[in-house]
């Protein structure tokens, strides 16, 4: 349907971004495809193999799931960040994705985590880690006829942690003005591999290896903290805009980078 | 003593009860009708075509296509509204305002409005109107609007208040000024002279109801008009007057109110929705979007200060000096003699007792929505430059801020700093309530820090006409012509049932409409209670005396005999031992044989609504690695005169305390170079939400205004005015930065902090 | 006898004076007066004004009375929100 | 695109309605059904005067489209009365002033019940949070918070009586 439609087709989610673009007027459907009701898109499982999240599973529903946020605290705290409670209802993950904003909570945690999207069409289904899917402000590589399926993140190694952090004036319902994303493992208390990921700061959320080299080796000291702050202000690429300047965003992002490294450095047991 | 409104020091037995509000089970089963819950017979869906230009020539509209799409029944540009305004310049700005004529002025602006059968088909027919524009060079920026090579947006303006009358046009179309003494004298006694320059951005009243209305026009020339307003009587005789209409034969009914502190006292679609309702010959609805009232309502001005305060060792202020510029959109303020930062000028210093001050509002226009009043209009501002300056000037002398306030306060006999000798007041009485208040002396953690300051404002009674008729069971009918914005009907029954003597559930209070009563003024100045409460008063007592006669009647004795006391007539001496009392109900049951029914009227500008003030205290704790700031613990003290319904007086003083907190942290219109506004909507035109604020403890004093029988004075505005400096000072005492620009958001924060660090 | 003054922005249309000692029993003579006598007065008087009498502000009724030795202040027009 | 019929429930009431596919849930429940205590504040999302729950969840009707509710079951204020008594959140609403214009507190009243009804002793931070997605301009919160609080340990006391009669009438 999705392949044959002429005009400007949607994939229908939880709604939370489309239907606020349609009522600004700034897009016109001439057909939306409601996957609410695909029970493969509908459900999450959760084993020691990994955890696969299905393209319509909202943000509550993923927060209710006590074995995942186990697993994956970061990852459920970004996705539970994304709007208020009654947003919470509805928006998924794939959702926000592939509204592919710069400032979407739930991908630089995904990224982090080492996510993968599912992505299938009529001609069959590949499996592209989510740092591929998001090209720019508003664009993915998704092929016409393509649409994600589900999110699969990794079997967990003990002596992991994640985390996400996000800046925002208020307290809730603003968009993120500088946000980041850390998952780890440690070995020996100290750190064996990172991910460190930045939001809001480039047109799309960015992985920063050099920010995980600073702290990987470490038992997230002092010094390694400050050569991951420094790494994350290198790698931002931001712009000024209503939300934010780029000063701002430079000098916050390494905050937070650092903010979040802590965090996800103690849920894996570090001392 | 019928209209005598002086204070009577009376004993008061269910004034101050804090009762449940009569429309209350309306508004909490979704029963209540707002501005756009209501629909007539046949109506139109209306839609407004507006510039995405801050400054354009509108060449030519064509419309034809649109015309011609099925479902469309009318389409209206200005050519449609014909300017019947006779030179009177308010009317016709409205006028230009509410449809651009010839030049869009600001982003938003009305160009085109359609009438169709349904909001699709509509839309379409928008998209159709073809608009040819040619680009202007425009200015959005207070400042830079008074620059001499800035566009100038009017030809025909010329500052006003300056002799001699300037040569050539400008954005400065008015300058005023205030104060008494020497200045110049006044600074060179000081010890110590503080001067600094603010900013504050433009804000919005932020009303969760958008503009809505309905209006029906006939072919005879009546009309009727439902609408969400603070004043039904006001925007009738201005949609009358703009449409060319009879007043009384337009007919404005004033729907329940979601929220308007001050932005819905002006009309913005509502003269277009008749006129479109004309030309169609059927009713038109019309509901603004959030995306409409953000860039085409009323918000408050923003501003550029300068303050210079100088002061004797001692504490004693010797002189004060203010420069405001407020920038009212493209069209002079409202008032013509009164714009904007003239009202700031006035409110400025009026918490002190000065033997020198000066002050002088510079009004400006400049590429933005036309500005209306928001709660207190003008006064936060300036009381952010003032209060940030005079917490300066205490640190400079080595004083307790609150010290220095308590030493210069005005008091009864103070000259204010806008003219007139103050009666009793209670500035003072709410400093000390500050030094004695818990909060002052609990303990800060790192990072945290306690500012205060103090606000005023003027208060207003108006014009006013109520009703009060009285059932045959007894039962008490209210009609007034202010509208209820937080739970007047309660206050205004708890005023009648005090004066009659008789339990608050006997009574129940409605809104007329422009049909049931006379002229009242629009709901503003926190007035609502004040003025009508008192014309309340006296229509009660009016009614008292019909209630004496008509029990002289059914006793057959001489009225001069006969007092009203606690709800009942009661015969005076003792050959009336055998009278038992008659109560209001005994009476009115009797009423269609003693002369009908028994009603009491009052028509009159009651005056003196009493000055009122307020202190502030706020804790805040400042992030220093992000600049975010948050509101650990708030305290309002407020002078409220009498309070009617303590409730609901702390609610005034809660609300008010949290859209200035909203002020002063995050909210902001953002226009880019293109001077377009960037954030018209809740996203990213950020009021606080639920969790960004702690509990808000208030404390009403009682110091009774003298020109009112219960001593009731206004409080709806007052608390708007300290936060955004009480805030100011209490992030300068977490983190020694002083912030001269709202709102204090986590970037100018933090960039304070930044060139703190690095000097 | 009564002691008026004035808001600043009044004084050019007073010749400069800020305040006047006048003779009057209520707000409307002493406007009628005023105006007698400095006619550009009008001009603020269209445009709003608000009167004090010791303090005292009204600002739409025009009848009241004013006791001699009274301070009667002019100033523009206010609103509120 | 041509109208989609759909079947759903309303506070309890089986209900058909016909709606353009795009059409929002909310201008179904206003402007088909009449159900007006539902109201639109921004139409996007951001400030929770439209809110209605879907199959149990708090929802922004304005976020929800007319066509995805067959089958489904929703709740508005307008059922939150029951056989005419208010619900305790209701009268506490009224008994604390925790509304003075109104317009937001359908919304409020909508989302505070999703939240006692999921947890019945919440702390203030839960409350605020839970409420973050509803904006109010004329309160401050300050007492929308305490009348919430105040229904929270009502519920509860009435929960405590009901289990002791259950108690008393097992032993």
């Amino acid at each position: 349907m999705l392949e044959s439609e002429a005009g400007a087709a949607f994939v229908l989610a939880g709604g939370t971004d489309l239907l606020v673009r349609m009522k600004l007027g700034h897009i016109e459907p001439a057909l939306l495809v409601d996957i609410k009701r695909i029970p493969a898109m509908n459900s999450i499982t959760h084993s020691a193999r990994g955890t696969r999240i299905g393209a319509a599973v909202s943000g509550a529903e993923l927060g209710e799931h006590k074995a995942v946020a186990r697993a994956w605290p970061g990852v459920v705290e970004a996705t539970n960040l994304i709007g208020s409670d009654q947003v919470q209802s509805r928006c998924t993950m794939v959702g926000n994705l592939c509204n592919a904003s710069p400032a979407a909570d739930s991908v630089p945690a995904m990224i982090a985590a080492g996510a993968k999207a599912v992505v299938v069409s009529r001609t069959g289904r590949r499996t592209v880690p989510v740092e591929k899917i998001v090209t720019g402000p508003g664009q993915t590589s998704l092929a016409r006829g393509e649409v994600i399926e589900a999110i699969v993140l990794p079997a967990r190694p003990a002596r992991s942690g994640d985390a996400y952090l996000r800046f925002i004036p208020r307290t809730e319902m603003d968009i993120a003005v500088v946000s980041a994303g850390v998952s780890l493992t440690l070995e020996r208390g100290r750190i064996k591999t990172a991910r460190v990921v930045l939001g809001a700061v480039a047109p799309t959320a960015v992985l920063v290896p050099a920010a995980a080299r600073a702290i990987i080796g470490s038992k997230l000291d002092e010094d390694a903290l400050h050569k991951l702050a420094a790494a994350c202000s290198a790698a931002c690429k931001p712009i000024d805009d209503k939300r934010g300047t780029i000063e701002y965003r430079t000098k916050v992002a390494g905050v937070l980078g650092k903010r979040a490294a802590q965090i996800a450095f103690q849920r894996a047991g570090g001392a | 003593m019928a209209n005598d409104p002086s204070y009577t020091k009376q004993k008061l037995k269910v004034i101050g009860s804090r009762v449940r509000r009569p429309d209350g089970v309306d508004k909490v089963t979704g029963r209540a009708k707002y501005g756009a819950d209501h629909n007539a017979p046949g109506q139109l869906v209306g839609l407004f075509l507006r510039s995405p230009h801050a400054h354009a020539r509108i060449k030519k509209i064509s419309t034809a296509r649109a015309e011609k799409l099925s479902g469309v029944k009318a389409i209206i540009t200005s050519e449609d509204l014909p300017d019947l305004t006779k030179g009177d310049t308010a009317a016709r700005d409205i006028l230009e305002n509410c449809m651009a004529r010839g030049r869009a002025l600001y982003d938003g602006h009305a160009v085109a409005a359609v009438a169709a059968v349904d909001e699709q088909t509509a839309r379409k027919a928008l998209k159709l109107i073809k608009v040819t524009y040619e680009l202007l060079p425009h200015v959005t920026d207070v400042d830079e609007a008074l620059k001499p090579d800035a566009p100038v947006i009017h030809d025909y303006l010329y500052t006003n208040g300056v002799e001699p009358r300037p040569t050539k046009p400008s954005n400065l179309y008015n300058v005023a000024e205030f104060g008494h003494g020497d200045v110049d004298a006044g600074f060179a006694q000081a010890d110590v002279v503080v001067e600094k320059s603010y900013k504050t951005e433009q804000v919005h009243q932020g009303y969760i109801e958008p503009h809505a209305c309905v209006g029906s026009v006939n072919p005879d020339g009546t009309g009727e008009l439902w609408v969400t307003t603070q004043g039904h009587f006001t925007y009738r005789s201005v949609c009358a007057n703009l449409l060319g209409m009879d007043i009384a034969k337009l007919k404005v009914t004033s729907s329940e109110i979601g929220g308007g502190f001050g932005g819905k006292t002006h009309v913005w679609i509502e003269p277009v929705v008749l006129a479109l309702s004309r030309k169609a010959n059927r009713p038109v609805k019309a509901v603004m979007s959030r995306e409409e009232v953000f860039r085409a309502s009323g918000p408050a001005s923003s501003t550029s200060i300068d303050v210079k305060i100088g002061a004797k060792k001692d504490g004693t202020i010797t002189a004060a000096f203010a420069a405001l510029r407020y920038q009212s959109g493209p069209f002079p303020g409202a008032i013509p003699g009164m714009p904007w930062a003239a009202i700031g000028a006035m409110t400025s210093f009026a918490c002190y007792n000065l033997a020198n001050v000066k002050t002088l509002g510079y009004d400006v226009v400049v590429n933005r929505p036309k500005v209306a009043a928001y709660r207190a209009p003008s006064a936060p501002m300036i009381a952010f430059a003032v209060e940030s300056t005079m917490d300066m000037v205490a640190k400079e002398l080595g004083i307790e801020p609150l010290d220095l306030r308590i030493k210069n306060a005005a008091r009864e006999g103070t000259r204010a700093c806008y003219g007139p000798v103050y009666g009793p007041i209670g500035i003072g009485a709410t400093l000390q309530a500050v030094k004695n208040h818990p909060h002052m002396r609990a303990r800060l953690k790192k990072n945290q820090g306690r500012g205060m300051a103090c606000g005023f404002w003027f208060n207003f009674g108006g014009q006013t006409c109520a009703d009060l008729n009285i059932a045959t069971d007894g039962s008490v009918t209210l009609t007034v012509g202010t509208i209820d914005v937080g739970g007047s009907r309660a206050s205004l029954s708890l005023i009648a049932a005090e004066e009659l003597g008789i339990p608050y559930k006997q009574v129940k209070a409605h809104i007329g409409d422009t049909g049931s009563l006379g002229h009242n003024d629009t709901t503003e100045g926190s007035r609502g209670t004040f003025s009508s409460g008192m014309a309340i008063v006296f229509a009660a007592r009016q009614a008292i005396e019909v209630l004496r006669e008509r029990a002289a009647i059914m006793w057959e004795i001489p009225i001069e005999d006969i007092i009203w006391k606690d709800g009942h007539a009661k015969a005076r001496g003792s050959k009336y031992s055998r009278l038992k009392p008659l109560s209001l109900a005994d009476i009115a049951a009797q009423s269609p044989s003693t002369g009908g029914p028994i009603a009491g009227h009052n028509e009159s500008v009651p005056d003196n609504a009493g000055v009122s003030f307020a202190s502030h205290i706020c804790d805040v704790e400042v992030d220093p690695e992000t600049g975010g700031t948050r509101i650990i613990r708030y305290t309002v003290i407020q002078d409220a005169g009498k309070a009617i319904h303590p409730t609901y007086v702390e609610g005034q003083m809660q609300g008010g305390a949290a859209q200035g907190i909203g002020w002063a942290l995050n909210e902001e219109y953002i226009y880019g170079d293109d001077g377009r506004l960037q954030n018209p909507g809740f996203l990213d035109y950020r009021i606080p939400v639920c969790s960004d604020l702690p509990f808000i403890d208030t404390q009403i004093l009682e110091i009774p205004n003298p020109n009112h029988p219960y001593g009731v004075r206004g409080v709806g505005e007052t608390s708007i005015v300290p936060p955004l400096a009480a805030i100011g000072n209490a992030i300068s005492n977490a983190v020694g930065v002083r912030m001269d620009h709202t709102p204090m958001s986590p970037p100018r924060i933090l960039k304070a902090l930044e060139q703190l660090h690095a000097s | 006898m009564i002691n008026v003054s004035f808001t600043s922005s009044f004084r050019a249309a007073l010749g400069g004076a800020d305040a006047l000692e006048m003779e009057a029993t209520t707000l409307r003579e002493l406007m009628r007066i005023l105006v007698a006598k400095y006619p550009r007065m009008q001009g603020h008087i269209d445009d709003g004004i608000v009167l004090a009498i010791n303090g005292e502000i009204y600002r739409d009724n025009r009848d009241v009375e004013i006791q001699d030795g009274s301070e009667v202040f002019l100033m523009p027009r206010i609103q509120g929100g | 695109m041509a109208a989609v019929l759909v079947s759903t429930t309303i506070n309890g009431d089986a209900v058909e309605f016909a709606c353009p596919p795009q059409e929002s849930l909310l201008a179904v429940l206003r402007d088909r059904l009449g159900l007006t205590g539902v109201k639109e504040g921004c139409g996007t999302g951001d400030c929770g005067a439209c809110s209605v729950t879907l199959d149990g969840r708090l929802v922004c009707s304005c976020l929800v489209l007319g066509a995805e509710v067959d089958g489904r079951e929703i709740a508005t204020i307008e059922g939150m009365a029951e056989n005419g008594k208010l619900h305790p959140l209701q009268e506490n609403f009224i008994e604390h002033a925790a509304l003075q214009c109104g317009i937001c507190t359908p919304g409020f009243l909508m989302a505070a019940k999703v939240l006692l009804d999921r947890n019945p002793q919440p702390t203030e931070t839960e409350i605020r949070y839970a409420l973050a997605g509803n904006l109010c301009r004329c309160t401050g919160y300050d007492k929308i918070v305490r009348a919430v609080q105040a229904t929270a340990t009502e519920l509860r006391q009435l929960e405590k009586k009901k289990s002791r009669r259950k108690k008393s009438k097992k032993s």
